[in-house]
């Protein structure tokens, strides 16, 4: 066990080295001179040159990659902060420390203050949204897959299905129309500003219930199917022919194995709510992580991308280490090896 | 000492599998009306010019003004001023083009890497495993934000940003795919005979990876027109002024309150479409059993 | 009025009113240009016909209240180098400008008392107004004045304000280096030691190395905002001012808040406290937030959402005619827009009422291809712009085209009207045998390119004189010269108008430069647009002025 | 206790696939049901559960249990009936129990909803049914999870907690089939015990094999389409079978005691019949050796008719004509060579194989050829035998170039096999030696024509590939002349499996290696396929590597026998040598559980083997662990390899020269 965990530690981080790689030599290829991102449009070919050489960005890029994980670790201080580039970009943790993503171009702060609420609010998000997910579509994957066949079945399939082929965009406008603009009973966006009229909680009920409809119609269906799967397996009527009750038989055979595989997509889907619910918080001007996604990514803010994908990376890497995790705990067979 | 094959019990075996395949395919309700969109969507692609009342590119300078349908305009026009039926008619011709020739790339480069993967197993497994691993873990629109901001919105982008998405994801089903294979006795007879790897790989193992793949195959061409649509909805999609569903629905987006035709049409398009790949896979996923 | 030095050419100008050669709009602009005081020209302008200055019916506003409004927050830690109209809505309440062009697009000294031209309008005295104080207490002074100034009109700033009075306060120096391209780096100085010259604490005198008509206009540039000198010329929260604001909390892409400071030396300020709030620039989030009341108000609203937020019954539109336009500008140094033919070719095949019309439907009027708009006061109207696919194809085939040629427009992604206006110009060049593929890019990615993309729809804000437009935009050399157009004529014609303060005058000349642009220049011109936007009907005291300023001292919420 | 009357059941629309079953069980009754696969034997076993499953439901007749109809019982007395009343054992254990629960919750959860008993008393009485079914230690079985126990050791749990409750009926479904033959004879020896133990609860044992159902049962029911065709005491129906079917069948089995070395199997032709191709007649007629035509086809409904005494009953038109005719076994063909050429020498052949966990685990090693030296002699039969993990199919790998061997050699057609794989091997070589697999599910590709094998086959063999080749092949496996243009799974298995042969014929194959080619047939086609193996060997002269775990078998068609525990040669020889005494230990357990089908064979009972699993140490012996002869030397040498007469070798320590011969085993400690 203590092993295994070791083992998957090492590969995680291993995993995680080459894809910052990866992502630092994608993001080369990314539109716009740094310099001349740093100074606006009006600047003069000679002020980008200038910055260009003193921010050493015409270095071999295995050396920027090697002084970006140095800054990122602590080891080395930020190249753009600091008096010498006439910035005037400062930060109050100092120029060396770890998790040192350096500045928002786009907004000329330390990334990391510009990541700090952001990824609070995605982070509610998610936390009300997979709180929500995972009951509602436990309950409708377990009614379907034990009732597989009936109308009851029959009616949550259908829905599902249509659910997952809606666009998010497509729900979360359909929403909006209902909700905002027709009914008035909610706001039709979630900037989370303090308002007189929209609490904060208000503002996140539409955004919460798209995301809320795309993944719990889908993890219903996962849950559907592997209790469908479960069901036919000869444990099952083994259980059923010791006499047992059809709610113990759904309680302590069924559900305890069907579980297994939906762990990983119920995973999967916080994986995305944290790194990519980029459609419903443009749509909603949520003030998450999404959207500073799409708007680093239109504006170009190289540094503010690699940090963010970099965060992405790692949680997606960690919720794949999280998955595997609840296998060896839930399956006694990799367990007790 | 003959083996008479009971001649009509194996047609009738024959018929019957016939017969369930029908059943499936027609007497279900869902897939029967799956496969007639699918179809009615093509048949609509192929006819493009035949079928659309007006250039789909050709601005109506009067229509801008109030884009409601009319007697002109059946389903009205987009802001723009272009007609709505036809831009819808086209845009099926598009969508018909980029996203077959996506989801195809993305199972012929995933289904490649996951064949060699499985097949030659030890350092190219892991290599391509992790190497997916890699991708997956990437978050995927920012890739094809970062991509199409890059080099540009372009049908072969957005096929190389479904690639790269979808690649792994069916390298990985391909793989575990062919691993279940692999050792059935009839590909080690086929080794033993001394078959080269391509010719195991080509003729033995890829007939027979079969239903879990065109299932997959069905939902990711669903995904994949979501997809298609979100890229569009960022205002990435294809470059202006093709037809493209994805984008039609943002053009009107602003203007749902005043004219909710201008994106409610096409976004009926595309949740057909994706309705009619997943009742699709839910039915060849009854065909498995 | 008496105690107003008149400038020589007000009488004339008088007189041309009186006998209707101006408008009584450009009396009242340029009488003040000239240094009347507004209401000393609105005086003026009254005795000739009669209509009295506007009685500002002042009900009286309510105090406090806290106000919301949209806008992109920008980072606007330095003003000097801001270059977009909604940078200054946050850091303009705090600290301000000398001067300020009202929206009814008339200059007004703001920060100074009062300015006076000499007659040949080369040497301008500025007055400071007396009693303004920084929030910190000091007085406001000349020398705040001359810091300012002297530090926008340095090369290291990289304001384009450079670009702005260049031509009559700085001359080029030879850094005697050259870029990769084997070019001269060329820095600039100010053209004479006394150019910006302290009479006393409270006088600042400008000497021109050229007649100027507009500098009272160029003071009014969002980014010559007076900064205290003692903050090194960077703005932030907390930041000293001379506004009825001060900046309380930033933070870019969400939010930001003002509160009012109470010792404020002009009116206002009625609210307690401005909150802006980002909305990610989606128009949907726009208008649901402002339907639902989550603000009060919004930076502006994209003309084809008019109609919906019109039926809202809480909601009143605002809206200005202005010069705000966007230019389709081709490199003149990139084939094939290195031929004059071409670039005619390009602008006969295109009618601009029709890209009006589908772009923006009655919420913009049609343009000339010369960015001189009919709001401007030296508009010289030409015989109208017919649009002719026959010549056009011809001048095509005289350039070599005649088999056709394929071109791409960049455009930004928004707002959507630029795509829309782009397809219609895409479907005229098409009858006219030029392929022309649309490049949408997202907008921070335009501000990349703008000034190398070979043919690229730029926005350009409104400016209150036509001259203003053409002297960044096309002079040789000029800040913001992005189409590289360089033409001896056009710059001399330019520089002949700049210094001619009588309209009547002026008008002759631009309607050279406007035909020689339209013959010559390097732009396609569809469309001048109106701003419009929508407030709340609780908020007191708002006007959509033509560059989209906000005054916050003067807006008030009614409970 | 069970009284079955007049059963039918079909599933959804189809036909009926158990067709009016009559079936009386007594208290203290065993009752044995053997038929082959899809015979609808199971459904019986699941019909009185009322646990059909897949749309099956009764259409007609009553079943009875303790005189309750089972139909009339409420989801509540159902509930309740079930586990207490009639319990059932599922075959495959490994699947039934579920996985991530502890052997001791499964084994309580069976009092749930049942009032009455203390939580002492359940825990006693738990411990109590699992050493009844002969665990040392049930708090360590308790205390397990199913994946830490053996497929033997699970069933045996299965059957404790179908105990546990006490149940009036017990229903056995094909308890054994996928367990090791060892393990089955475990099985069926508690089984047995349970019976005699009793009392008065009644047993259904279910099975294909007839060799276990005479182990176990005191009545017998031969099951064919959906129908008893015969019933009847179990030696009266083994002793004096009266319907052809239980006849032939009994005929057909190696292990049939008036089969002589070397004589032909007896065969039954044909297959059996789907339900849905069934008429009203006599199902078996068209494979029937003594069908009388006008009497037996013209379709009148069969009933059950007396055969004998005690209830011997039989359902055939021709039961006293029968009575005399019996089965002559004809001699085969080809002598049994011996002393041939070798066309292969296997020696000192090691193979180890290291799995690692996906999740980065320990390693586990598994020694499957550890110094495995053995010839195969041209045209000789060479049998393999051993349990499953005994490394007999890794030696076919490697011989087939499928594996290669760590060390060692296996020289043969002029070059080392162990370590050539079967992508370097020259096209001669390649078709020199074929393989033919156990599963005759896999052994085809599904996706190509039965033609397009055979003439892919032909071309990697370098002969001609046309029609007429193709057709030749097919007729000499005696496939149907359509078969080339049929997809694998229009045919049976027993087909398959000779389109399989036909494969090996058509390279001309010097040596092939059948690796289990009959184990997942059904048994009345079984001797067919044997037959056409000895057919080809003896046409064509080719050599065969026989593996197999059905001692019968081996001992009938080998030549020389080489058997094989956990990677290592523990005994081989001349088929005759081998199969007397003395044996090694391993030998010994292996014959003990081979059963004829004959009520009256009184099989020598061999200690469970319920070893904790650990290897012993490199270099010794591997059985020391299971040995019921183990001598305290076995634990510090490597056992010795003794030459006995001939080329009869067995590799241990015990002194067979001067040993009692086939002494009952010692209990160990």
């Amino acid at each position: 066990m203590k092993r295994i965990l070791i083992n998957r530690i090492v590969q995680f981080l291993v995993i995680l080295l080459i894809a910052s790689f990866l992502l630092f030599a994608v993001t080369e290829f990314s539109p716009g001179n740094v310099a001349a991102k740093i100074l606006g449009p009006y600047a003069l070919d000679s002020q980008v040159r200038m910055l260009t050489g003193r921010l050493h960005l015409d270095d071999p890029l295995l050396t920027r990659y090697l002084r970006w994980l140095a800054t990122l670790t602590g080891l080395l201080p930020n190249q753009l902060g600091g008096d010498a580039t006439g910035l005037g970009l400062t930060d109050p943790r100092g120029a060396q420390y770890f998790g040192n993503f350096g500045f928002s171009l786009m907004q000329g702060r330390p990334i990391v203050d510009v990541l700090a609420d952001r990824f609070a609010h995605t982070v509610t998000l998610a936390v009300w949204a997979i709180g929500l997910t995972i009951p509602i579509s436990l309950a409708l994957g377990v009614l379907a897959g034990t009732t597989a066949g009936s109308w009851i079945d029959r009616t949550i399939t259908v829905i599902t299905v249509t659910l997952t082929s809606l666009p998010e965009f497509v729900v979360s406008v359909a929403l909006i129309f209902v909700f905002s603009a027709s009914l008035g009973w909610l706001p039709g966006t979630s900037p989370l500003a303090q308002g007189d009229r929209w609490s904060e909680a208000s503002q996140l009920v539409l955004p919460v219930a798209v995301l809320v409809i795309a993944s719990s119609a889908y993890v219903t269906r996962i849950v559907r199917s592997s209790v469908v799967d479960t069901l036919a397996r000869p444990f099952v009527r083994t259980a059923r022919l010791k006499g047992l009750s059809p709610l113990r038989v759904t309680f302590f055979h069924v559900l305890r194995n069907a579980l297994i595989a939906p762990i990983t997509v119920i995973l999967l889907q916080i994986n995305w709510i944290l790194t990519g619910v980029v459609v419903v918080e443009a749509i909603f001007a949520y003030p998450g992580i999404g959207r500073l996604m799409l708007e680093a990514a239109l504006f170009g803010d190289l540094y503010l991308i690699q940090a963010l994908t970099l965060i992405s990376l790692t949680v997606a890497i960690a919720t794949q280490f999280l998955g595997d995790l609840a296998y060896v705990l839930l399956d006694p067979r990799i367990r007790v090896a | 000492m003959m083996t008479p094959l009971a001649g009509t019990a194996k047609h009738d075996r024959h018929r019957k599998r016939a017969r369930r395949l029908g059943r499936i395919l027609f007497r279900s309700g869902s897939v029967s009306v799956a496969l007639n969109i699918l179809l009615f969507w093509a048949v609509v692609a192929v006819a493009a010019p035949l079928l659309s009342p007006y250039d789909p590119t050709t601005i109506d300078f009067t229509a801008s003004l109030d884009p409601s349908p009319s007697a002109a305009h059946w389903l009205g026009t987009d802001a723009t001023g272009r007609d709505l039926l036809s831009r819808i008619i086209w845009g099926a011709r598009t969508t018909f083009l980029v996203v077959p020739l996506s989801v195809l790339s993305a199972f012929a480069v995933g289904g490649v890497a996951g064949m060699v993967s499985a097949w030659f197993g030890g350092w190219t497994d892991t290599i391509i495993g992790r190497a997916g691993d890699v991708m997956l873990a990437f978050p995927a629109l920012i890739v094809y934000i970062i991509l199409i901001t890059s080099f540009g919105p372009s049908m072969w982008n957005i096929v190389l940003a479904v690639t790269l998405a979808y690649a792994p994801g069916v390298a990985r089903l391909m793989r575990a795919q062919v691993l279940s294979i692999k050792s059935l006795e009839y590909v080690l007879a086929a080794r033993a005979a001394g078959e080269g790897p391509l010719y195991i790989m080509f003729v033995e193992i890829l007939p027979n990876v079969g239903t879990p793949l065109i299932v997959d195959l069905c939902l990711r061409t669903g995904y994949a027109v979501i997809l298609v649509g979100t890229l569009g909805f960022l205002g990435l999609g294809l470059p202006p002024p093709t037809p493209d569903w994805g984008g039609m629905v943002v053009e009107g987006v602003n203007l749902l309150t005043l004219y909710p035709h201008i994106s409610l049409f096409p976004a009926a398009a595309v949740t057909s479409v994706v309705i009619a790949c997943n009742l699709l896979a839910d039915g060849l996923r009854g065909l498995r059993r | 009025m008496s105690k107003e030095k008149v400038h020589g050419y007000i009488p004339d100008l008088t007189g041309q009113y009186r006998d209707g050669r101006v408008s009584r709009r450009e009396f009242i602009r340029t009488a003040t240009l000239l240094g009347l005081s507004a209401a000393s020209a609105y005086g003026l302008a009254g005795t000739i016909d009669g209509i009295a200055s506007p009685a500002h019916a002042q009900e009286a506003k309510p105090k406090g209240g806290v106000l919301r409004l949209e806008t992109t927050v920008y980072d606007v830690k330095s003003p000097a180098v801001a270059n977009t109209t909604a940078h200054p809505w946050i850091y303009s309440q705090v600290v301000e400008y000398l001067t300020v062009i009202g929206s009814d697009n008339v200059t007004r000294p703001h920060l100074l008392e009062s300015w006076e031209p000499s007659d040949d309008l080369s040497v301008w005295t500025l007055r400071v107004r007396d009693g303004v104080t920084w929030h910190s207490g000091r007085a406001f002074t000349a020398d705040d004045v001359i810091w300012n100034l002297t530090r926008l009109l340095s090369d290291e700033v990289g304001s384009s304000m450079l670009g702005l009075m260049k031509g009559y306060m700085l001359n080029d120096v030879d850094s005697g280096k050259t870029d990769e391209n084997g070019k001269k780096i060329i820095t600039h100085e100010l053209w004479a030691p006394n150019a910006i010259e302290k009479v006393d604490d409270m006088t600042v005198r400008l000497n021109l190395k050229a007649p100027q008509l507009a500098v009272p206009e160029h003071l009014n540039h969002y980014q010559a905002v007076m900064l205290d000198p003692a903050e090194g010329g960077t703005f932030d929260v907390g930041s000293n001012g001379t506004g009825a604001f001060t900046l309380t909390e930033i933070e870019p892409g969400r939010g930001a808040v003002i509160e009012a400071v109470e010792s404020y030396w002009g009116e206002g300020p009625y609210l307690d406290k401005v909150e802006f709030v980002d909305l990610g620039g989606g128009d949907q989030a726009i208008i649901n937030a402002l339907i639902s009341g989550q603000v009060h108000g919004a930076f502006q609203v994209q003309p084809e959402l008019a109609r919906i937020l019109e039926a809202q019954d809480h909601l009143t539109l605002y809206d200005v005619t202005t010069a705000d336009t966007a230019v389709s500008r081709m490199r003149v140094t990139e084939k094939p827009f290195d031929d004059p033919r071409v670039r005619k070719a390009f602008r006969l095949a295109i009618d601009p009422a029709k890209a009006c019309a589908v772009a923006f439907g009655p919420f913009a009027t049609p343009a000339e291809h010369h960015h001189v708009a009919p709001i401007h006061p030296e508009y010289a109207k030409l015989p109208e712009w017919k649009q002719d696919v026959e010549g056009a194809k011809a001048l095509l085939a005289e350039a070599g085209y005649g088999d056709g040629l394929e071109v791409e427009l960049t455009i930004q992604q928004n707002p959507p009207h630029h795509l829309r206006s782009a397809t219609a110009m895409q479907e005229m060049l098409k009858d006219a045998g030029v392929t022309c593929n649309i490049n949408v890019v997202p907008n921070a990615q335009y501000w990349d390119m703008w000034t190398t993309v070979p043919f690229g729809t730029t926005v350009w804000a409104h400016r209150p004189l036509g001259v203003i437009n053409l002297g960044l935009a096309y002079r040789s050399g000029g800040a913001w010269n992005e189409s590289g157009y360089s033409n001896p004529e056009f710059d001399r014609l330019l520089t002949e108008a700049e210094a001619m303060p009588d309209p009547e005058v002026r008008r002759g000349k631009m309607a050279e430069i406007e035909a020689l642009m339209q013959e010559d220049g390097p732009i396609v011109q569809t469309y001048w647009r109106k701003l419009l936007t929508f407030y709340d009907k609780k908020v007191v005291g708002f006007e959509m002025h033509p560059t989209y300023a906000l005054f916050a001292n003067k807006l008030a919420i009614r409970a | 206790m069970l009284d079955i009357a007049g059963l039918r059941v079909a599933y959804d629309d189809g036909p009926a696939i158990v067709r009016g079953v009559d079936l009386r069980l007594r208290a203290g009754e065993t009752y044995g049901l053997v038929g082959e696969s899809g015979c609808g034997k199971s459904t019986i076993a699941y019909a009185v559960e009322r646990h059909l499953e897949g749309g099956g439901r009764i259409t007609g007749g009553t079943i009875k249990v303790d005189g309750i109809d089972v139909e009339t019982l409420s989801p509540g007395d159902l509930r309740r009936w079930r586990g207490s009343v009639v319990s059932l054992v599922q075959q495959n254990p490994t699947t039934a129990l579920n996985p991530s629960m502890r052997i001791g919750s499964q084994l309580l959860e069976v009092f749930a909803g049942r009032p009455g008993r203390s939580a002492d008393d359940r825990d006693a009485q738990i411990d109590t049914v699992l050493r009844r079914v002969r665990f040392q230690d049930p708090r360590r079985i308790r205390a397990s999870w199913p994946h830490q126990l053996s497929g033997g050791q699970v069933q045996r749990v299965t059957i404790a907690m179908a105990l546990l409750t006490r149940p009036k009926l017990l229903l056995l479904d094909e308890p054994t089939t996928g367990l090791d033959a060892t393990i089955e004879a475990e099985v069926a020896t508690l089984v047995k015990e349970i019976a005699r133990d009793a009392g008065d609860m009644a047993l259904l044992y279910i099975s294909h094999n007839l060799g276990l159902i005479a182990r176990v049962a005191d009545r017998i029911g031969v099951m064919y389409a959906g129908q008893i065709v015969e019933e009847g005491t179990a030696r009266a129906v083994l002793k004096t079978p009266a319907h052809p079917y239980t006849r032939s069948l009994l005929a057909s089995l190696p292990g049939n005691p008036a089969l002589r070395p070397g004589d032909r199997l007896h065969t039954i032709p044909g297959q059996v019949p789907r339900p849905e191709d069934l008429g009203g007649g006599c199902a078996f007629l068209p494979r029937c050796p003594s069908a009388k035509p006008g009497l037996c086809d013209t379709g009148v409904a069969l009933t059950l008719c007396e055969a004998g005494g005690e209830g011997h009953v039989a359902r055939c038109l021709r039961l006293g004509d029968l009575a005399d005719q019996a089965f002559a076994p004809q001699a085969h063909s080809t002598p049994a060579r011996d002393g041939s050429p070798a066309i292969v020498e296997i020696a000192d052949l090691d193979r180890t194989f290291r799995s690692r966990s996906r999740f980065g685990g320990a390693s586990e090693t598994v020694v499957a050829a550890n110094g495995v030296s053995f010839t195969i002699g041209q045209g000789e039969i060479v049998s393999l035998v051993g349990e499953s993990g005994s490394g007999k199919s890794t030696i076919a790998r490697i011989l087939t170039g499928l594996d290669t061997a760590d060390s060692g050699r296996a020289l043969g057609f002029g070059v080392n096999l162990a370590q050539l794989p079967a992508g370097e091997r020259a096209a001669a070589l390649v078709s020199a030696i074929r393989i033919i697999f156990q599963n005759p599910d896999n052994t085809l590709n599904p996706a190509h024509r039965i033609g397009r094998i055979l003439r892919r086959a032909l071309k990697r063999g370098g002969r001609p590939s046309g029609a007429d080749a193709v057709a030749d092949l097919v007729r000499a496996v005696r496939l149907p002349s359509d078969a080339a243009s049929r997809f694998p799974s229009d045919l049976s298995g027993g087909q398959r499996q000779r389109v399989a042969i036909a494969r090996a014929l058509a390279g001309r194959a010097d040596l092939i290696i059948a690796d289990e080619p009959v184990a997942a047939l059904d048994v009345s086609v079984q001797a067919a396929i044997i037959e056409l193996l000895r057919d080809v060997h003896a046409g064509q002269g080719s050599a065969i590597l026989f593996i197999s775990h059905d001692l019968d078998l081996v001992r009938h068609i080998s030549d020389r026998v080489v058997v094989l525990y956990r990677g290592t040669v523990v005994e081989q020889g001349p088929a005759a040598a081998v199969f007397a005494a003395p044996h090694h230990p391993y030998t010994e357990v292996l014959l003990a559980a081979v059963h004829p089908p004959d009520p009256d064979h009184d099989a020598p009972e061999m200690p469970f083997a319920d070893d904790s699993g650990a290897g012993p140490e490199p270099g010794l012996c591997p059985f020391v662990g299971r040995c019921h002869r183990s001598l305290p030397v076995c634990r510090h040498r490597p056992a010795p390899e003794q030459r006995l007469a001939g080329q009869h070798m067995i590799r241990c320590h015990i002194d067979f020269d001067h040993s009692p011969q086939n002494t009952p085993p010692q209990p160990r400690g």
